[in-house]
């Protein structure tokens, strides 16, 4: 996972401090427990007492969580299962669905982090550190940023055929010009930093300097942003979903579990009620444990984030 | 001042280009074909074909975008291929809505917001500030529709206390208006509140530290009037910035709630247009939109030199 | 005479895990009427604690009073309750700190800042209220009090913002003062007009006055008795004179000994020796362009016509704004000069390209002020000392080998190379910047405010150690500095510069002892205890 | 800081209360406030064939003739009209009194350009013209139309119930390019349109015309009285069906046209809100293969897939409930008068060993077939997924791609190989009134790329098919549709996957005398 390699690095670098502030500190702890019994729970999905959540049987359609069936399988033999979450309107089974749907919500959130950091690091560095290109790369990153994020990637989806790809390039490209600004500040404080210039006037190279002396100080916050910009991204996968421009419906993520089943929701509450926890608990993990992070890696962007 | 303000309109330009050719080519790269859509239900291809061809589609694209920026250079922003009308006018009618969420939203937000995070702030460590800042996680954490769907259910379906769905103009009576608008406006304020108390805490926070908070306390003055006339004040700027920003998210979250509660606001309108492939339509809310951001900031660069006399431009 | 503040057996706590159970320790003190009593001591050694602890400011949470008393005029401050201490801030006890820059609301008026003062404690008419604004502004030797009323902070000069402060403290007569380093972010004439205002107000106002201070230039000049803290006990207490020229205590002994004399020291000079660097007629401005306006042009150094040899020490001398850092970051190349050349061993290097530079750069080295801020945090010290030796081509091995010999000669242990910075004290680093800088074996060797940032006992020592290496390797120092005692120590040749002109240059004795400038007299003239001679073998009986 | 906050949000609220709190004076109207399927975008019911459109066309316009609740067409402006012996000649003279919204009277020159614009657009329209000689106007209200040959469907097509409608306009807006969308929205219709009142995507008003003259029988779908019993109606666009149905329980709206059959329950719940089926025939799901591209190129796998997919999974998977939908072998509808269930087997059950087989003759390779899966529509939603499940059990591989009902609109109509751009198969539903018959049912037509999406080329359709245009007798009508019925089965034209009922809902405490009709009208309701 991609915060807990950056952490230990960030972690070799001061080892016992920040590896044991990080261990006292109760938000990790609890953000990252939630979240790794998530990733868990997305990685054994198939071993979770799950059948193949696009099982159709329109025989049982909504059905309220804990009615029993039998279900015939593939080779003809029938076996009882629970439905513990009820069944959707196309009689798939919602327990299935929902433990399934937490690997797309897990890797558009971790996938549109990873991009959006990686891609804006290295915008970020280097307009930041080659004056002549600042202007025209921040021009462009001024027209990004004036259209709003769910506007452009609702505009992006329509883009391309509906797909995970789709739904992470359409959120990630919005997020790119808010990381490229943050890492952006950071290199223009450090570059002035007498550290950074004592570096230069040792005779070393610019390639260097960026990553010897810049790099490292932007992990902490980058890792930081990227908790939240993961928390954003699952919200906002789950937010195009509902607004039917998502990842197609028959792949289960939750955004999608729940705008099918939204419009049931007074009489089938289920279809919304339990991806909706899902959701609202991955989130608020990740939020968590962004909260911890930051509070243990970079106390100062409390100013920068909020 | 004066020079700033120009400097900074003259700005505008580049960024608003961009965006304009940027959503110009995004959409004609698009496999939606508006005149299949317009065409209907039951519409043959020959019906298709001759509605492409009204429409000018059928132009090559650099001529359909010279014609386009041609006509926009003369304030017209092109006619709805849906609705036989004026963008500007399908917006114009639009405004009000979107208009009105946004503001009831962020008077309802900075009114719970800016205390809660001056609180928090000041029972910096306590019960207090750990259940604002819990609030405001929960706050970024769920979504804006489940949080809509739940209050609807539960406010207007159960207790009856609010309407349904809809808006009402103002001019249709101010508590009519208030009233249809209380609810989306709750639901819309909750991540907003979340955001901007955490910004209000985290500020008056480190405000709290600086040397004058010591000297004011090294006045006689009581914590009330050093929190509101001294660290509030210098908290500002931030907040101001936040809230700026926020309005992005904002616009974002216009889109769901107009949605839920059936408000005929631009966000609205945004989605029907990408989904019925209105290219003009389309093109002129983005264009509309990053002139409300750019605007925005420019509103809020100008708010600084009133919160800070430090700042001039 | 019944004293205005008796601080009796003052021991506050630290939180758990500070290197010490006690910020302050069994503190005695006693200000009288009309008394500056100077608390003189280094960093960390209690002195701010012990003033803020009786104004009842001291951070909740983590310092906490456990014992003793503070009396103001007999009323036990510890005791009282919070509302009884707020009414006393400002008419019985005021505080002034160090920095006036941030110790003013940036975002509102000077005079609604003193107005606060006033519309807390009194009940006076708003008009009544302003002429008292603008009588104290006058008494503080404020010009045009009716508009400096309407100032922001940031319109008004670093002293002007320190005599707003004095008047919010002194507005409502208040017995006891406390003055926390007030003038050690001002300039030097800034500082000794300020001090000399609060000798004189004090004065009039009968005010007793606790003075927080670490520089003794400053106790010889305004103290009447000292009391000297160390690691937050009061080693030594007692009268001015008395503790200046027989100090009893060990450490105050050190203290006194290792300020720097205002003579300069008598130093050798070869007239033979090589010219290493000269710059020509270097300028460095900053131009604003706007779309409209013309040009606006800010000169931070202008025509500077320096020279340097082997083996000497120029020092630029000035104050700050002077333009002394930009012409050491010009000729290190870490900016571009705008005009005029730079000459290294006859080379012109003012005016390459990067790529051209490479080879000049391992030739001349710098040193920062900050100690904490010099050396990347995140890399152990070894990394840092041998990254310019790797860069030019040097193995790691023989780098590091290098960097053990020249820990070494800094005086460091040279197992410690696996360490981070952090695990070093602010000396010590200083130490490990001027190792790096030798690593690389240069000609010229730049000190941009090397030792400023030090305590006295400790600024010393890298001054010796300086001046050692200089030696050693036969180095051209160009050594920057605000402070004049550190100049006369260590210069051979002095420039002074003023508003980014060198507007004095010549040898540290000349100009020392016979100025020729009107701008290097003054500068001379306001040095505190400018006429106390720090050398205690010649103070016995002063 | 926080207080000049509230006192300026304070002030602001009251100044805005002050400025704005003007009484709205109680209205006598009487609204009524509906809400349809989807939104009105398009006010042309000729430039477009959206239903909506239509719908909007019905309000503001008026027909000539019409269908009644029998499956009859009767005189709707015509008061008389005569057809010659040869049945080329039929004259037509308008009512008396019939006017426009404007005042003016409606003219036979009006008649013969409305005609001719729909005809310039409308399939059926376009097939008439191809048998006109002559359309003039003899005089003020008397149009004549002259033939060329024997033409059976002259009144059903003037009569066409659905889209497009051949809705008559004033002369001036029917010379508008069929290309064009009309600018003048000016009817004769029951309701006048109140363009200043549209709100695009919000809300469309209409008032009742006052000047309108009804029919003297009893109206019965679109014939007979369109008198009209309330002031005004507007149209709420109300996206979200859940929110509809709640702010009909809640009293903000009183009519619902269409109601997800899942959400009934909420509704019948209400004793104060009646729900109930006015079309009784009802629509009908189709699955359209695109013949032009492999697989589907060949006969064999066309009935592979008919094989495979049966109309109860469908209609279960869609509509759940056995009320409101119908298992039905014929094509044209069951309980019509071209009902029949000869060669409907394929379409009533899925017979997998059966499409395997046929698959492996035609030596279908496993290529992936593009399944098009509308997501936004309440009514198509489910039916892709019920497909894919059917056509993988019976042998297909299938790669699905979800796209809203707009994109699959415009996908469709590429003639692209499947991938990227083109498509194998896709779902709808047509409301029974557009295909009561081969001629104006979209999907029979297999004049190859002149035919419907799918573009089927089967010379022995259309030879069935202008056979039926021209048989005016309806016996042997019905002989060849049975024919086109078994044609279209063997051929593998489309499917059908059978038909179900919509729901609409009132409160029926506010409104009554809501008609039957198979598309929602709004005229006869009484609020």
């Amino acid at each position: 996972m991609e915060v807990d390699s950056a952490a230990s690095a960030a972690a070799a670098s001061r080892p016992r401090t920040v590896l044991q502030m990080l261990v006292r500190n109760s938000s990790v702890w609890f953000g990252g427990v939630v979240l790794a019994v998530m990733l868990l729970t997305a990685l054994l999905a198939p071993f979770m007492g799950t059948i193949d959540p696009s099982n159709i049987d329109p025989i049982y359609r909504n059905k309220v969580p804990g009615t029993e069936r039998m279900l015939r399988l593939e080779d003809g033999s029938e076996v009882p299962i629970k439905h513990w979450m009820g069944t959707d309107m196309l009689g798939r089974d919602v327990y299935s669905r929902v433990i399934y749907g937490s690997q797309i919500s897990l890797v558009v959130g971790l996938a549109v982090a990873v991009l959006s950091i990686v891609v804006g690091l290295v915008i970020g560095l280097v307009s930041g550190y080659i004056r002549w290109l600042d202007g025209i790369v921040m021009r462009i990153m001024d027209g990004l940023m004036a259209i709003p994020a769910i506007l452009l990637a609702i505009a992006l989806m329509s883009l391309f055929n509906a797909g995970l790809g789709t739904v992470i390039f359409a959120i990630f490209i919005p997020e790119i010009p808010r990381v490229v600004r943050l890492v952006r500040s950071i290199v223009l404080s450090i570059r002035e930093e007498p550290y950074v210039e004592s570096a230069v006037s040792v005779g070393t190279p610019l390639p260097l300097i960026l990553i010897r002396h810049v790099l490292p100080n932007t992990i902490a916050p980058l890792i930081v942003q990227g908790t939240y910009i993961c928390a954003f991204a699952i919200l906002v996968e789950a937010i195009l979903s509902f607004l039917g421009v998502g990842i197609p419906p028959e792949i289960p993520t939750w955004g999608n579990i729940m705008a099918e089943g939204r419009i049931l929701f007074q009489i089938f509450p289920h279809n919304l009620l339990f991806p909706g926890i899902f959701l609202a608990i991955t989130i608020l993990a990740v939020n968590i444990l962004g909260d911890g992070l930051r509070d243990t890696l970079d106390p100062r962007m409390a100013k920068r984030l909020g | 001042m004066l020079y700033f303000l120009i400097r900074r309109i003259l700005a505008t330009i580049p960024v608003l280009g961009m965006v304009a050719l940027f959503v110009f080519f995004m959409l004609r790269l698009t496999p939606g074909d508006p005149a299949a859509i317009l065409a209907g239900e039951n519409g043959e291809p020959h019906q298709i074909e001759g509605i492409r061809e009204a429409l000018g589609l059928n132009k090559p694209i650099l001529t359909q975008l010279t014609i386009w920026l041609g006509n926009i250079l003369q304030g017209d922003l092109g006619e709805s291929f849906f609705f036989n009308k004026k963008v500007t006018e399908l917006i114009a009618m639009r405004v009000e809505a979107t208009l009105s969420l946004a503001i009831v939203t962020l008077i309802i937000t900075l009114a719970v917001a800016i205390p809660l995070g001056v609180l928090a702030a000041y029972k910096h460590g306590s019960w207090i500030d750990r259940l604002v800042m819990g609030f405001s996680v929960l706050g970024f954490s769920v979504p804006v529709f489940v949080l809509g769907y739940f209050l609807i259910f539960i406010l207007s379906v159960q207790l009856k206390w609010f309407p349904v769905q809809g808006y009402k103009e103002l001019a249709d009576g101010f508590w009519t208006f208030l009233h249809h608008l209380i609810l989306p406006s709750l639901t819309l304020s909750v991540i907003y509140i979340a955001l901007i108390a955490r910004m209000t805490r985290a500020s008056v926070i480190e405000v709290l530290n600086e040397d004058y908070i010591r000297t004011a306390y090294a006045k006689g003055l009581s914590n009330k009037v050093v929190l509101m006339r001294h660290a509030l004040r210098n908290a500002a700027v931030p907040i101001v910035t936040i809230t700026g920003i926020g309005i992005a998210l904002l616009i974002g979250g216009v889109v769901v709630t107009e949605s839920v509660f059936n408000i005929p606001g631009l966000g609205r309108l945004t989605v029907d247009a990408v989904l019925g492939r209105d290219y003009p339509t389309i093109q002129a809310l983005i264009l509309v939109f990053s002139l409300v951001y750019v605007f925005i900031n420019l509103l809020i660069d100008l708010s600084y030199t009133l919160l800070d006399p430090r700042i001039r431009y | 005479m019944q004293p205005v503040l008796k601080i009796d057996n003052l021991s506050v706590q630290l939180p758990k895990g500070a290197d010490r159970q006690h910020a302050v320790e069994n503190v005695r003190l006693e200000v009288l009427p009309r008394e500056i009593l100077c608390i003189v001591g280094e960093s960390g050694s209690g002195k701010s604690v012990t003033g803020l602890s009786v104004m009842g400011l001291l951070p909740k949470g983590q310092l906490k009073p456990v014992s003793g008393k503070i009396l103001l005029q007999d009323e036990n401050l510890l005791e009282a309750s919070e509302e009884r201490l707020r009414d006393l801030r400002c008419t019985g006890m005021s505080m002034i700190f160090q920095e006036p820059m941030t110790a003013l609301n940036p975002v509102m008026r000077c005079g609604d800042q003193i107005d606060e003062v006033l519309s807390t404690h009194t009940k006076l008419e708003q008009k009544e209220r302003t002429q008292r604004i603008i009588r104290i502004m006058e008494e503080v030797r404020l010009p045009e009090p009716e508009r400096l009323i309407n100032a922001y902070p940031h319109q008004l000069s670093g002293g002007q913002r320190q005599r707003i402060m004095i008047a919010m403290a002194l507005v409502l007569e208040p017995v006891l003062l406390i003055a926390d380093e007030p003038t050690t972010a001002l300039d030097v004439t800034t500082q000794s007009s300020i001090l000399q205002l609060i000798r004189d107000i004090q004065h009039d106002h009968q005010t007793g006055v606790l003075f927080i201070t670490h520089d003794f230039g400053v106790v010889a000049e305004i103290a009447d008795r000292v009391a000297v803290m160390q690691w937050g006990k009061v080693v030594e207490f007692g009268e001015a004179r008395q503790i200046l020229s027989d100090p009893q205590h060990d450490y105050t002994r050190m203290l006194i000994g290792a300020v720097p004399s205002m003579k300069p020291g008598h130093r050798e000079r070869e007239e033979s020796s090589q010219v290493v660097l000269n710059t020509e007629k270097l300028s460095k401005t900053y131009s604003e362009r706007s779309l409209f306006r013309t040009t606006r042009t800010v000169y931070a150094a202008q025509q500077v016509d320096i020279e340097l040899r082997r083996g000497e020490t120029l020092g630029i001398v000035g104050e700050s704004g002077s333009g002394k850092t930009t012409v050491a970051r010009c000729i290190v190349r870490l900016i571009d000069p705008t005009s005029g050349e730079v000459f290294l061993d006859g080379n012109e290097i003012g005016q390459l390209r990067t790529g051209q530079l490479r080879p000049y750069r391992k030739r001349i080295q710098i040193i920062f002020q900050d100690p904490y801020r010099s050396l990347n945090p995140r890399r152990i010290v070894g990394d840092s000392i041998i990254e310019g030796a790797t860069n030019y081509g040097i193995s790691r091995e023989d780098a590091l080998k290098r960097a053990h010999s020249l820990m070494e000669l800094v005086q460091l242990d040279p197992n410690s190379l696996d360490r981070f910075p952090h695990q070093f004290s602010g000396g010590q680093r200083q130490r490990i910047c001027i190792a790096r800088a030798l690593t690389m074996e240069p000609e010229v060797l730049i000190a941009d405010e090397a030792v400023s940032a030090l305590d006295v006992s400790v600024q010393a020592q890298v001054l010796k150690l300086l001046d050692d290496v200089r030696r050693r390797f036969n180095l051209a120092l160009l050594f920057i500095t605000h402070d004049l005692r550190v100049a006369a120590q260590i210069c051979d040749t002095v420039a002074v510069m003023s508003q980014s002109k060198v507007v004095e240059y010549g040898l540290t004795h000349d100009v020392f002892s016979n100025p020729r400038h009107e701008y290097t007299r003054s500068l001379l003239d306001a040095a505190p205890g400018k006429d106390w001679e720090f050398d205690l073998s010649l103070n016995t009986h002063g | 800081m926080l207080k000049k906050i509230a006192t300026l949000a304070i002030t602001t609220l009251t100044f805005l209360a002050s400025l704005f709190l003007v009484v709205m004076p109680a209205s006598a109207e009487s609204t009524l406030r509906v809400v349809m399927h989807s939104d009105l975008k398009i006010v042309d019911p000729i430039w477009t064939t959206a239903y909506m459109s239509r719908n909007y066309g019905y309000m503001v316009y008026d027909t000539l003739f019409a269908l009644d609740s029998n499956l009859h067409i009767k005189p709707q402006m015509v008061g008389d009209y005569s057809v010659s012996e040869d049945k080329l000649t039929y004259i037509m003279s308008l009512r008396d009194g019939l006017k426009f919204h404007d005042g003016a009277p409606v003219t036979a020159a009006d008649v013969v350009a409305s005609i001719n614009r729909w005809a310039k657009k409308d399939g059926m329209g376009q097939m008439l013209m191809e048998y006109t000689k002559s359309l003039t106007a003899v005089d003020g209200n008397t149009v004549q139309l002259v033939l060329n040959k024997p033409f059976g469907l002259v009144l059903d097509a003037l009569a066409k119930p659905s889209s497009n409608v051949p809705f008559i306009m004033p002369e001036r807006v029917a010379n508008t390019p069929a290309d064009e969308q009309i600018k003048d929205y000016t009817g004769s219709g029951p309701f006048i349109f109140k363009e200043d009142e549209w709100k695009p995507g919000d809300r469309t008003v209409f008032v009742k015309n006052p000047n309108y003259k009804a029919r003297s029988e009893p109206s019965s779908w679109m014939a007979g009285s369109k008198a009209v019993n309330v002031d005004r109606v507007e149209w709420i666009s109300i996206k979200d069906h859940q929110t509809a149905v709640n702010a009909l329980i809640a009293g903000e709206i009183d009519y619902m046209e269409s109601v997800p059959h899942d959400l009934l329950p909420l509704l019948e719940a209400d004793p104060n809100v009646h729900t109930g089926v006015l079309n009784p025939l009802g629509n009908q799901y189709m699955y359209r293969m695109n013949h032009l591209h492999p697989p589907f190129d060949d006969v064999r796998v066309r009935r592979a897939a008919m094989w495979s997919v049966n109309q109860k999974d469908f209609l279960q998977g869609v509509i759940g409930n056995p009320d409101y939908y119908k298992e039905c072998p014929a094509m044209f509808f069951c309980d019509t008068p071209l009902a029949t269930d000869k060669g409907a087997d394929i379409m009533m059950r899925s017979d997998y060993a059966k499409s395997k087989s046929l698959l492996k003759e035609a030596g279908y390779d496993g290529t992936p077939i593009v399944l098009m899966h509308s997501t936004d529509l309440n009514v198509l939603a489910n039916l892709a997924p019920v497909a894919k499940q059917n056509l993988e059990r019976g042998g297909f591989k299938v790669d699905m791609h979800s796209m809203d009902w707009q994109t699959l609109v415009s996908r469709r109509s590429k003639k692209d190989a499947p991938g990227k751009v083109g498509w194998n198969i896709f779902m709808t539903s047509w409301q029974s009134l557009d295909i009561l018959n081969p001629i104006s049912a979209a999907g029979y037509r297999s004049n190859c790329d002149k035919a419907w999406f799918g573009w089927p080329c089967d010379t022995t359709m259309e030879v069935l098919r202008k056979a039926f245009a021209e048989e005016p007798d309806p016996v042997q009508q019905k002989a060849i549709a049975v024919a086109i019925q078994e044609r279209a089965m063997d051929y593998g034209t489309h499917g059908h996957g059978g038909q179900w009922l919509g729901v609409t809902a009132w409160r029926k405490d506010q409104i009554s005398n809501v008609p039957d009709a198979p598309l929602p009208v709004q005229w006869g309701i009484s609020k």
